[in-house]
Formats: C-alpha cells, structure tokens, sequence
C-alpha cells in the first residue's frame, strides 16, 4: 500500500493522542465548523491576551486527517501573536492548495509540513482545514486576523 | 441464466482503466451515478452528427428527426415504466422531477386539489434523500404545511407502526424513497399507498434506486407521481424523468416558464400548453434524452429480470463476505429480503474517509459520507459511513476485491494501533 | 483574416449530410440551435469514458477528475465572460437561468434586497423572448409587482424614449434582451445600465443571441446578471449558464434543493452552501459542461472576433441581398449597424410556413413562426416570419442557396396564382 | 421542385378560394383556435338543427395547408349528420397520424384525401387539423362528437 506517504506516522500519532482536545471555557470566542461532505464537525474556543493565543481548546469528530490537523494546529499556534497565527494560517492554505507542489516553510509550519501530501487529494483538503477554518474565524470574530495579501479576508 | 457480466463490462470503456497505482478499477460507486455503455455515448454523438435541430418548433428535415428521436425518447421511458407516452416529463434531474412538484403546488390557486393550505400535512419519511426532503420543507414553509415523517428501524426500514397517526385526514402529500441510497432497505409500498389513498393524499415516489435496478410499472405500484434519473442508469447526465398520472398533470400548474410551454401569450400573461409541454419549458435535453433511449434499450436488452437477480446474488454475497470481517458493521438491513445492493458499512476505530482513502489506493471506489442523507446518519447512530453500490457490471471479484480491501484497510492502520 | 468557412465546415459532421431529394445541407437555423464540432462530442464521450464519476461527492480517483473536469468548465465559462469562477452556475438552459432568478427572488423574505412588495415594478421589453417575459409575469403574479416594458420601433429596435418614466424609483428589476432572436436588433445597453443603477435596480440580462456571436465581458457590460445556453454557442444540449455578481449570488436564496448545496440539515431545515453550489442541487450535468467547455475552447481557437467580423460580413451580404428580391420583407434593422446575423423576413402573399416548407424541399433550414416571441410579431404587424440565422460555419454559397431558394418558392407559388 | 405532390392543385384552389369563409352569426357554438407553433388563427361558428350540421363558417389566417383544409373540412360536413361528420373527422385525423401509409377513404373524405401528403410532414399536420380541431371541439361543445371507439374523445 502506498498510503505511509498520506498517514504519516507524525499524523497518526496526533489522531491517537490530540493535543488541548476537551474545550476550555469561558473564552472570548466559540465557533462550530462541518464538513458538509461528510458531517464532521469541530467545537473550537478560542481566547486571545494582549494579542497573543492564550488558549485554543477544540472537540469534534471527524477522520484521521482533520484531528490530527486540528491538534497540529492548535499546538502550532499557541502561545503566538496574533500576526503570527495569521501568518501560519495563510502558509497551511497555501500548501493545501499547491497540489502537492510544495511542502510549505517548516520554519514556520512544524509539525503541520507533514500534511503536505493531502493536498493530492483534493477531497481530502476539507478535512485538513475543518480545524483551521475554524480557527480563523474565531480570529475573525475576535478582530485578528490580518490577510496577508489586500487585508480582505477569503 | 446468470449475466455474462465480462462481455457486459467490455460494453463500458472506463471499466478497463486503470487507476492509483495501475490498479484495475473496482468501481462500487454506482448508486452515486452508473457508469456508460458505448451505446449510449454513441447515441448521443450520432445525435449530433445527424439530426441535431430544436425539437418541435423548425419545419425543416433536421427538426422533424429530432422531434422524432425527443418523442422516441419519451415513448421509451413510458414504456420502462409501464407508463403513457404523454404522462412522462423530461427534466434534467431526480432533483428538479422533485423540486418541479414542490413548486408547481405551491403555484397552485386554492381552488385546487393541489393547493396546500396551514395544517395540511406532507408526510415524508427518515430515510429520505435529501432531494425528497428539502424541496418538501420549503413547500411547508412557504405554504404553511406542516411536515410528518416515519421514523425508521434500527435496520433502515421504515417504520409503520404509527401510520395511522402519519398519514390522516390532514395529510395532502405522501413523499417517499422506494429504495433508501444509504441502507438499500426498500419501503414496504403496500401499506403507505393504502393508508395514502383512502385519505385522498398525493402519493410521490423518489424511484433514484429502484428503476435502475428492477422492473417498475407504475399501474403495479399504484403512486400517482414517480422521479428518477438518467445518470444511475447507465444513462447520460442532465436528464431525469417525471413521471405522473395523466389526470393530475392535466390539472397541475407549469414550473419552468418560457418557449414551447405555451399555447398564447402576451405582455400581459400566457397560457399553457397541455402536458408534457407544459412541463418542458425551452429547447431541451435532446441529446441526453436520447441517450437515456438507448440506456433503456441497452438494459433490457440485458433483461431488467436479470439484472435484478444478479443483483440479489451479488448483494448477498457481499452482505456474508461484510459480516464475516471483524469489526465491520453493516449499516441497513444484513439480509437480503427487500433490500437492494446498496451496502454501507462502518470499520471499528476507522474513519469513513480513512477507509474510503485506503480502498482508493487499491483502485477501489467507494462513497464515504452521509450521502445527503443528513437525517438517517443520525438517526443510525453514525456521522458518515463508506459505502458500496452495485450494478450490473459488478462481479463476484469485485466484491472480493472490496473484502480483501477492508482487510488491507484494518491491517494498515492497525499496524499503526488504530483500528482492531 | 477571414474565416476559413471550408475548414470550419469539416468539424462539423452534420453540415456534410445530404436531406430531402439528396440536396446537400444549408443549415440557417443556429438562432434556435447551432451545430456541434466533434470536438465537443468527443469530449463528452471522452469523460464518460475516462472520468465519469459523481463531482464533489466520492472520494476516489474518478470522482476527483470528474470534479476537476466540471470545475475547469465553470472556469472556462468564467474566463469566456471575464467573470470570476464562483460566479458562474450551470442550469440545463438559459431558460431555467432566467427562471431560477425569478424564483429565487420569490424565495426572498422581505428584508432581502431581492424582494419584491407590491407595487415594485420589474422593467422588460416588448422584444422579450418567452423566456424572459413569462417567469417574470409569474414573478409579478405572486409578488404584486408590476411589468412595465419599452416598446419597439418600427424596425424591432427597443425605444428610450420614454426611458425614464419606465425605469424609476420604484424599478427594481430590468430584464432585458442582449440580442433579439426575431428581429438581430442589438439593444443599446448604455443608456438602460446607467439609469436601473440610478435607481438601484438589478440588470438581467439574456445574452443567448449574442454570447455565441461576439465577445462579452460581463464588467464591461456592468449588468448584474447574464444567462445563456450552451447549445446555441455549438456546446451541448441541457446546459444553461447563469452568471450573477458575486456579492449578490452570495445573499440570493437557493431555487433547487437537493443535495451538494447544503451545510446541514434536519428533518425540520436546511442551511444552504455559498454560491455557485448553492444553486445547483443534485448529481449536475457534468458531461454537458465538459461539452461546453469544449466548445468554449473550439469557439476561442477560432477567435470571437474573427466569427463576428465573419457574421457581420455575411449578414451584411444577406441584407443586401433579401433586400433586392422584389416582395421580400424584412422584418427587423435593415442596416448592418447594432444587429446581429438573425434575419427575419416575410414573402408577399406566401405564409411563411409555405415559405419554410419550400426551402425545406431545397435542403434549406430556416425557422418559421413566431420564435417564441409572440408580442414582438403582435408589434411587427406579423403572424409569423420566415427566419434565417447565421452562425461561423456559414458562408455567401448559404446565404446565395437561401436567396436563390426564395425566388424559386416565388415562383412555384406564383405559378399557381400565389404570392406575385 | 417536388412540392407538386403536397401543395397538390386542389389544396391551392381552396386557398386561394375558401369556401365558407366568413363568419356566420349566430351560431350554436363559437370556437377560437390557435396553432401555438406558428401563431395561426381560426375562429369557427357552428350551428346544428336536428342532429344535422346546418351550418359551419370560419374566419382566420394562416398558411395554405391550414386554410384550405379549414375549407374542405366546411364544404365537406355541412348537411351531414352529427354521426356522419364525427366518422370524417376520426377518418381525417387517422389519415393526419399515417406518417404518409394511407390516403383516406374518397368516399368518405372527398376533397381531404389531397391532404394525405401533409402526413409526411409532421411539423404541417398541425396546420392542416387546425379547422378539423376547431369544428371537433364546437362539436364537443354541443355534445355531438361521438368518437369511434372507448366513447372517449381524445
Ligand atoms: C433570446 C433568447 N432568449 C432565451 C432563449 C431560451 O433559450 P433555451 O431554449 O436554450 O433555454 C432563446 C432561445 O430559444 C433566445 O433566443
Ligand atoms: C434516493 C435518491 N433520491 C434522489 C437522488 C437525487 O438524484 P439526482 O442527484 O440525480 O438529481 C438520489 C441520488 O443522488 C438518490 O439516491
């Protein structure tokens, strides 16, 4: 099987063991995500301090791809500036959509460079951005993020 | 005698193409939409190459044929379905067939059968498409009607213990799935048409699953309305069927407004022309209604008799091979009784997608989702199931194929400690 | 550099056919549909036999190139009109497009910016193909908004002179023909855009006449909306384009519901995706848009500008031409400027389905009647008209077939005492 | 040209010399017909005394094949019985769906058998029923059509 490439153990590690999965409350924002192909769905509270996460705490159900990529993200952005976090936000999409085509800045990315290989799977992307989605638009809700590009947010 | 299923699969080009890492196909994804026999790409092209003009309104050589070919089309479908040549509709989906009816009562004056006033009841079930539901919400809101559904087993199977209470004196509409695209539980008919009928109620029958599988006659299954599409029985895309009774189209208000649908019309207003015009606003599918002529020829050529109990073997082959792998779930009813070769299934500890994923690298394809069937997931207790559908170019290796699949799928992940 | 006719003409498999009394083909029917080149049929029958699959909903190999190859249409549509690729949604037809917006505003509660109280007034004109009249009327009925329409001159050109007593503050719609499909007249645009966005109105408008003929850029037009057909452009039959502006797609209520435009539902309710899926519920015609975006590519290789150079020049010549044969009317701009290559005319004395059924017999295909634009002929002063279209595979012999073709009716009618 | 076969001097004389034409006032029945694909018009008055046709007059306009046949169709009913003038109109339409296999009975249609051609052109029957339509509906209307076969009308 050629699967090892996709399901990368880093992957499968964090579907088994998710980081700050369980919502933490009160938070300044809460917002629900689903996949509207499959029904997945992620809780996500979010709480921002002096323009830095101070928490990102998520639940949900999904596959393998959209926990793991949710408890990468929630990991990656902790603790970071809201600048940051919206930086990092962009870097992912852009990988999701490079269809392979690049792995994305581990500088900036860590952990979440192991999922450049969804983006092959043009179905499976959804899955990969439920979590992240759901992060920006706390982040939306709460004033924060800054698109890189004409300061619209897409 | 069973099918020749390998000289029917040399009828489908893409059966013979390879897919992820040079695996043959296994396609098990038919109850999403069915693959093409030559036949029908080719009854299209010639179409094209030959008689190509707007049915029913030039004079000239081209138009007459392609009225003929349209027409040709449509005495075909009738006779599929048992049905008068004038009673079956072209649209371009099960979809708009469901949605044509919805809208075409909500423009029906108070003054007839087809209006819907507060407090009439649509009776719909939890096993619905979301084709067969949607439209039916938006009916009640706009109308003020009032939904009721029947609650399903533990199987899939509607429930008709409370029938009764579902289908009253209030109820105008019952909307129904012959043959759910989830669990392939088919709906026990018999009890809802009587129940429906002597309370007067419109009986509607969402047949996506059914006509592509087995011999249908609509005077047998005594409904008054019937959907299905083209493109799940290995037909083209961008055509569907409405089939109704004659007496209730004569009386029911157009839903698409525009040429070829009207006997008169001014700035002011227009009338109608009869059915089916009346129901085919501007230049239509031609070429796909042509297409689905030859489907219906190229499947009862194969026999709808044969295909059906092919379809029965094969199904119940796949349900023993599915229950005798651990930690597989099947997801409707595990015996072969009344139920079609729509098989969902879950694998403990694996996701849907993770399993759909793992198929798709052997060459497998399968469905994974709720298949726009967002009530019934829920109410069987799952977000999402894979599912695997049959037709008449399956074969005994394809179901070993997905079996043997399922198994690489749990010993992938189980190397990786998920699953069992 | 002009049209290389002789080579155009073998794309198109059909032209080389001989009809009644072995007389080749002169096809002069592509304002009611055009032809196709084989390369819009071979990529249909290509998709079905490579890629087809349900877009949007497998999660297998096929399933990801069918939705590529459906998403690359809508982009290919999108780059045709200089539009963004979410705003383009694929009907069956331009006759669902305009339907789906008079339903969707239907749809609309009353805080919405489409819809419509009584007394709002929805602006077309006298020129209107059914298909942009009566879903509006129907609109009207059940809204109590009112129609106002520009009238029409003597040659079929819409009149402004009135223009702001129709378009005025309580305008909210002006749906309005790019192109008459009766008369070629083009309408002036400029003047009508500038004062429905004096008003805030919103600009439908239905290109079906002039997107296949010549460049369209829907920022330039600065319209809000454009629906047309992709058989009318040598695309396949049941597909239709509806292109809106995105902020405005973004807020209109959905017309078809079904699966795949929705985010979740209940038994009790849906809540519907963003746009275009919002609009195109069900399994969609995916062969038909792969056609169409064949067709697009057959289109642009030829050049927009080289086939409306070529048009103009043709029906300048066929102007000029209809004009010198002694009883012949025609029935629309005589001049070449603002029309397009839609040539309508009457024979003094011979009805035009005699007119129609001698050219027929001389392998001619022209259309008769009334084009589904029956207050246009009330106007005119017309029953009927005999009507020949112009397309790219067109060339002077066509025309001098159809010129010749009148004189003979002419005289095979004039012989028996008929006509002069 | 090989119109000579269709447009067969009979049907041009009607044509040019309709007989009937002319509305006769009053009238038992008044019926309005149109040919929704071109647009044709016939309006036609009938008057029955006795269960016999007294008198059938029409006006409109259209093409040659729906005049003229409007006209056969008067000359030819009136005077007849009820009964009479239902078998013409069933022989008339029979001979309209043939697709060009039969010309009709001489007997009994008389001058209609030149329509016979018009079968082959599917796009012209409608023309040449227009008046036939018109009379069987006028007929309906005063409950005389007795249709050949179920008692139906169709
Ligand atoms: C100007 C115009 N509008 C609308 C239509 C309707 O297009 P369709 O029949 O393809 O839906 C046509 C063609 O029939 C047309 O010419
Ligand atoms: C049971 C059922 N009903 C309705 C539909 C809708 O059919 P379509 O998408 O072809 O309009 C489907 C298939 O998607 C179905 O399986």
């Amino acid at each position: 099987m050629n699967l090892e490439s996709l399901y990368q153990e880093l992957i499968l590690d964090h579907y088994k063991n998710p980081l700050h999965k369980g919502l933490v409350s009160p938070a300044d924002a809460s917002v629900h995500h689903v996949n509207p192909s499959c029904g997945d769905e992620v809780d996500l509270n979010l709480t921002i301090r002096d323009g830095e996460i101070q928490s990102v705490s998520w639940d949900g159900v999904g596959c393998s791809i959209s926990q793991a990529s949710t408890s990468v993200m929630s990991d990656l952005v902790q603790g970071r500036t809201v600048d940051e976090a919206s930086q990092v936000i962009d870097a992912f999409m852009e990988v999701m959509q490079s269809k392979g085509s690049t792995t994305g800045d581990e500088s900036l990315l860590g952990d979440a460079v192991a999922f450049a290989g969804v983006s092959k799977y043009p179905a499976r992307i959804k899955c990969a951005l439920l979590g992240w989605m759901a992060f920006k638009d706390a982040l939306v809700q709460l004033g924060g993020y800054r698109a890189k590009d004409s300061g619209e947010a897409k | 005698m069973p099918l020749d299923v390998a000289r029917i699969k040399k009828d489908f080009p893409i059966l013979a193409r390879t897919v992820r890492n040079e695996h043959p196909l296994v396609y098990l994804d038919s109850a999403a939409t069915s693959q093409k026999p030559v036949a029908v790409m080719k009854a299209e092209s010639d179409f094209y190459s030959q008689h190509n003009a707007a049915v029913h309104r030039g004079a000239h050589l081209l138009a007459e044929e392609a009225t003929d070919a349209y027409e040709g089309a449509r005495e075909a479908v009738a006779r599929f379905i048992g049905a008068k040549s004038d009673e079956v509709i072209f649209t371009k989906s099960a979809t708009e067939s469901l949605n044509l009816l919805a809208y075409s009562w909500g423009n029906a004056p108070s003054n007839s059968r087809f209006h819907l006033a507060p407090g009439d009841v649509i009776v719909l079930s939890e096993a619905e498409h979301h084709a067969n539901l949607i439209p039916w919400q938006e009916l009640a809101r706009r109308s003020g009607a009032i939904l009721r559904w029947f609650g399903v087993d533990d199987e899939g199977r509607i429930d008709l213990s409370n029938i009764d209470s579902i289908i009253d004196s209030r109820t105008k509409i019952v909307a129904i799935t012959h043959q759910s695209n989830v669990t392939g539980a088919i709906t026990p008919l018999t009890s809802i048409v009587a129940a429906a009928r002597s309370h007067n109620a419109l009986i509607v029958l969402d047949a996506c699953q059914s006509a592509p599988h087995f011999a249908i006659d609509v005077k047998e299954l005594e409904v008054d309305f019937l959907a299905f599409s083209g493109h799940k029985m290995v037909g083209p895309t961008g055509i569907g069927i409405l089939w109704g009774r004659e007496e209730l189209l004569a009386e029911m208000p157009p839903f698409l407004f525009g040429g070829s649908m009207v006997t008169a019309v001014t700035m002011e207003g227009a009338s109608y022309a009869a059915p089916p015009k009346r129901f085919e606003a501007g230049v239509p599918n031609m070429a796909q209604a042509v297409g689905l002529h030859a489907a219906i020829d190229y499947l009862n050529a194969v026999g709808m008799g044969q295909i059906h109990e092919h379809e029965v073997a094969l199904t119940e082959y796949a349900l023993s091979g599915l229950s005798s792998i651990a930690g597989v779930g099947i997801v409707g009813p595990t015996e072969i009784k009344d139920r079609g070769g729509v098989l969902s299934f879950t694998v403990e500890g694996i996701h849907p997608h993770d399993v759909g994923q793992g198929l798709d690298d052997l060459g497998i394809a399968v469905r994974t989702g709720h298949h726009c069937a967002w009530p019934l997931m829920k109410r069987m207790g799952v977000v999402a199931t894979t599912r695997a559908s049959l037709y008449l170019y399956n074969e005994k290796s394809d179901v070993d194929a997905l079996l043997l699949g399922i198994e690489k799928v749990q010993s992938f992940f189980g190397s990786k400690g998920i699953g069992r």
